[in-house]
C-alpha cells in the first residue's frame, strides 16, 4: 500500500478506463477521487457501479460532464442525467440483477470462471447467456466482472490498508477492493495499526495498492 | 381506510414472529407500520442490513446508513450490517422469509412482471428479480386495476420478473392465491362482493364457496 | 433462534443425517455438539468437515466409534482412525480442493446453481465433472453443497443469534450457517442484544435455528 | 548449512517488500526465519489469517489462533482474520503474491506433484490445488533428490497438483526456473558444480553460459 493525494491516484486512470465505484445510491462512495474525476475531465470511462446515484452526488458527477460511455450496474432510475444518456444512445448500459451483478465482480475478484444462478431464467435477461441443468434444475451462466481500477471508500483504514466499513456504506467496496487491477482506497479515517482489531478487518491491507491520504 | 392502508395492513397479517422479512419500495414500505409493536420481524435493507428501523429524528439520521433507496433509516437493537454478496447470498438463498415487492402485472398462474415496460424508460430491475427468484414467500402488494385497466391479467404481456409464481397478491380489492398453479380468490376487501372483483380482473379466478372479507 | 441444551439440540439430529461441522484441525468446532453426538450414539452420519481434526479433538470423535459412514472433505492426514477407515472401506471419503469445498458450500448457502473454478483442471479433480470454456479458458463446473444440519461455532452469540468469531476460528462457520435446513450454534459467550456491534456481526440472527445455552 | 537452511535462505530472497505470502508445510514454514527483520512482508494461513507471527511463548498462545495444521501461532500488529471463502478467494484470485511449498516431483516443463502417491495413503489436496493454480508466483522447495532418485523428472508420473506451470524450483543443489516451458538451471548451491546437478537430475536441464552460485 502507498499514500497518495487524491489528484495523484486520479492521474494514474487513463481516459477509457474501466472504473469499478463502490456505493449504493452514493452511499459508500469515494465522493472526494469523483471529483478528482470531474476535475481532471477523464473522458470515456467504462463504469461499472450498482447504480448511477442522483445528480452531483457518488458517480452521479460523472454524468454531468458526459465522462462515462458504458456503464454495467443494476439501477439508473434515480439519474434522469444518466437516463437521458441512455436514452440519447451516448451511453452504452448493460442493466443486470443486482444479486448476479455482485457475484460477478466476486467472481472477478476471486478466481472464478463464472457463477451459476436461478435468477433471470425465464426472462429477457437469459438473453445470450448459456443456460446450464444442475440437479433438473437451469440455471445461467453468469461471467466474472473486472476493473483495471477500484474507487473504494472505507469508514476506517489503518497505516498497512487494513479497512473496516459503517453501516450500509460497505455495500459492494469490499467486493470491488478483490476486483480490479488496481485498487484506490478513501477512508473517513486514517487510524494507526491496531485500531482495527484482527476480527474486524473486512478487506486486508494486502488488497490495497493506494490510499489516499487525508490531507 | 385508503387503498394503500387496506393492502399494507392485509399483508402485515402475513408476516409471522422470527420472520425475515424484505420490504419493496411503495406501497410494499407501509407494511412495517401495521406490523405489531409486540412480534419480533427482522426487516433486511437489501443495500446491506437486518434491523431496519423507522426513519430517524430529526438531527439523529447518518449519512452511511439508509434504504435502498438512499433515504435515512434507523437501525434496531440487534441489527447487522453485511455486504450486497451477503445480503444477496440471504435473498437468493432462500434466507429471506418473506418479501413483499410492487407489481405491474400478475397473471393467472401467479407470474410476475414488475421492472419493464417496453417503450418507456428502463430504470433497471435492481434487486426485483433475485428477490423473486430467492425468497421463500413472495407476496405482490398492489393495486387491483391501474388507470380502469386490471393488473390481474390472463398472460403477462410486460416482461417477466422470474419464472418462479408468486405465492400472494394482495390488492385493495381481494387477496388472491395460486394453488395449483391457479388465481384462487381467498379474501374481498372490507364492503368489496366477489361479483365486483371478477367484474374488474381480467384474469379468470377460481372461487371457493366461501370468500370471507379481509378482517383488518 | 431457540435457546436450547446441547443435549436436546442433538436429539434433533437423526440416525443417517447430514451434518456439516465447522472448524478447522478441530479450531472453531462446537465440541458440547460433537460430545453429545458420541454420547447419543448417532450413526450413520454423512460428514462435511474440511479435515478428520486428530483422535479425540473435535470431528475427530466422531471417528472413535465409527459414527461416520460417508465423509467430504479436502484433508484426512492427521487422523489416523479415519485413515484406517478409509482404507477399509468402512467409511467413503470425498476428498476435494479446500477452496472447492468452502465455495460449494457457499453456493448451496446462497442460492447458486454452481461455480466455475480452475482448481482441478487437469488433474484426477476433473474426473466426472463438466468442463466448461470461459473466454478460452476451462474451468470445472463444481455444484452446491448443503446439509441437514450445520452445527456451527461461534465466539459472541447475542440474545437475539447474532454472531461474531475469534481469530482462525471462523474459517467454515460462517458458510455452514448458511448452508444447512438447521443451524445450530454453540458460543464461547452469550451476550445481551449491542455487545456485538451491527458492523462486527457475522452471521445475522436469522440464521440460527437453535443457540445451545451455556450451562 | 544443512539441505533445509539452504533451501530456505535462497527461497527467502525472492520475497519483495509487501508481498502476500503462503508458506506449506515443512521446509516452506522455515523461509519466514530468513526474512530481513526490516523488510515487511504479509504471511497468510490458508485457515483464515494475514499477519502470521512466530510460535508464541510458553503460556501466550490462544486456542483459536493456530496456523493451518492446527499450531499455535501469535498474530502481527496489523493482522487480519477472515473467513475461508475469503482466504481462498485471496488464494485462487492471485491476491497471494508468493505460496512457497513442497514438492514430489516437478517435471521438465514446470509441472508439480505433491499431494499423492497412488497406493499409498491419500491424505487429501488440502489447499494446495489451489495455491499452485491462483497464486500469482508458485515456488517449490525441496530437496533435489529423495532415496536415491531425482525430484526433478523428465515427467511427472505422480498425480499433478495443477494444470499451471510452477515458476522457480529451489532445491539443496539447485534453482531452476522454466523460461519458455523448459527446465533451465539459474543457481547452484556452495560448493556444487553443474556436472555434479545434472549427474543428480533426471530432467534435461537447460545450461546457460554463466550459472553463478547461490548467494546466501
Amino acid at each position: 500500500m502507498k499514500p497518495v493525494s487524491a489528484e495523484d491516484a486520479v492521474a494514474l486512470i487513463p481516459d477509457g478506463a474501466t472504473i469499478m465505484v463502490g456505493g449504493f445510491m452514493g452511499v459508500g462512495t469515494p465522493e472526494r477521487l469523483l471529483d478528482e474525476l470531474v476535475r481532471q475531465k477523464k473522458s470515456g470511462l467504462s463504469l461499472i457501479s450498482n447504480d448511477a446515484a442522483t445528480p452531483g452526488k457518488g458517480v452521479g458527477k460523472l454524468f454531468e460532464g458526459a465522462q462515462v460511455s458504458r456503464m454495467i450496474g443494476t439501477h439508473i432510475g434515480l439519474n434522469p442525467k444518466a437516463q437521458q444518456q441512455m436514452l440519447g444512445n451516448q451511453i452504452s448500459v448493460d442493466l443486470i440483477p443486482q444479486g448476479t451483478f455482485v457475484e460477478r465482480i466476486r467472481a472477478g475478484g476471486c478466481g472464478l470462471g463464472g457463477i451459476l444462478t436461478p435468477t433471470g431464467v425465464g426472462t429477457l435477461v437469459e438473453e445470450g447467456k448459456r443456460k446450464i441443468e444442475v440437479d433438473g434444475k437451469p440455471y445461467l451462466l453468469e461471467t466474472p466482472l473486472r476493473a483495471d481500477f477500484a474507487l473504494v471508500h472505507a469508514f476506517l483504514a489503518d497505516y498497512v490498508g487494513n479497512l473496516s466499513y459503517a453501516l450500509t456504506a460497505r455495500n459492494f467496496n469490499p467486493l470491488m477492493a478483490m476486483a480490479a487491477d488496481t485498487v484506490i482506497v478513501t477512508a473517513e479515517h486514517i487510524v494507526p495499526i491496531g485500531v482495527i482489531a484482527p476480527d474486524h478487518v473486512v478487506t486486508p491491507g494486502p488488497l490495497v495498492d493506494y490510499l489516499v491520504s487525508n490531507g | 381506510m385508503d387503498a394503500q392502508a387496506i393492502i399494507a395492513r392485509r399483508v402485515a397479517q402475513e408476516l409471522r414472529p422470527g420472520n425475515l422479512v424484505n420490504l419493496g419500495i411503495g406501497i410494499p414500505t407501509l407494511v412495517a407500520n401495521y406490523v405489531p409493536k409486540e412480534m419480533s420481524v427482522f426487516f433486511q435493507s437489501e443495500n446491506g442490513l437486518i434491523g431496519t428501523g423507522p426513519i430517524p429524528e430529526q438531527g439523529m439520521s447518518h449519512p452511511l446508513l439508509t434504504d435502498a433507496g438512499g433515504r435515512p433509516i434507523s437501525a434496531l437493537p440487534g441489527a447487522a450490517t453485511f455486504d450486497s454478496a451477503m445480503s444477496f447470498g440471504l435473498i437468493r438463498g432462500g434466507h429471506v422469509d418473506v418479501t413483499v415487492l410492487g407489481g405491474l402485472q400478475v397473471d393467472a398462474d401467479g407470474h410476475l412482471a414488475n421492472w419493464m415496460i417496453p417503450g418507456k424508460m428502463v430504470p433497471g430491475m435492481g434487486g426485483a428479480m433475485d428477490l423473486v427468484t430467492g425468497a421463500k414467500r413472495v407476496i405482490i402488494a398492489m393495486q387491483h386495476a391501474a388507470k380502469g385497466k386490471s393488473k390481474i391479467v390472463a398472460k403477462c404481456n410486460l416482461p417477466l420478473t422470474s419464472s418462479r409464481s408468486v405465492d400472494l397478491v394482495v390488492t385493495d380489492m381481494a387477496v388472491i392465491a395460486f394453488p395449483g398453479g391457479k388465481a384462487t380468490l381467498l379474501e374481498t376487501a372490507p364492503g368489496v362482493g366477489v361479483a365486483e372483483v371478477l367484474a374488474v380482473t381480467e384474469a379468470e379466478l377460481t372461487v371457493p364457496d366461501n370468500v370471507p372479507q379481509m378482517k383488518l
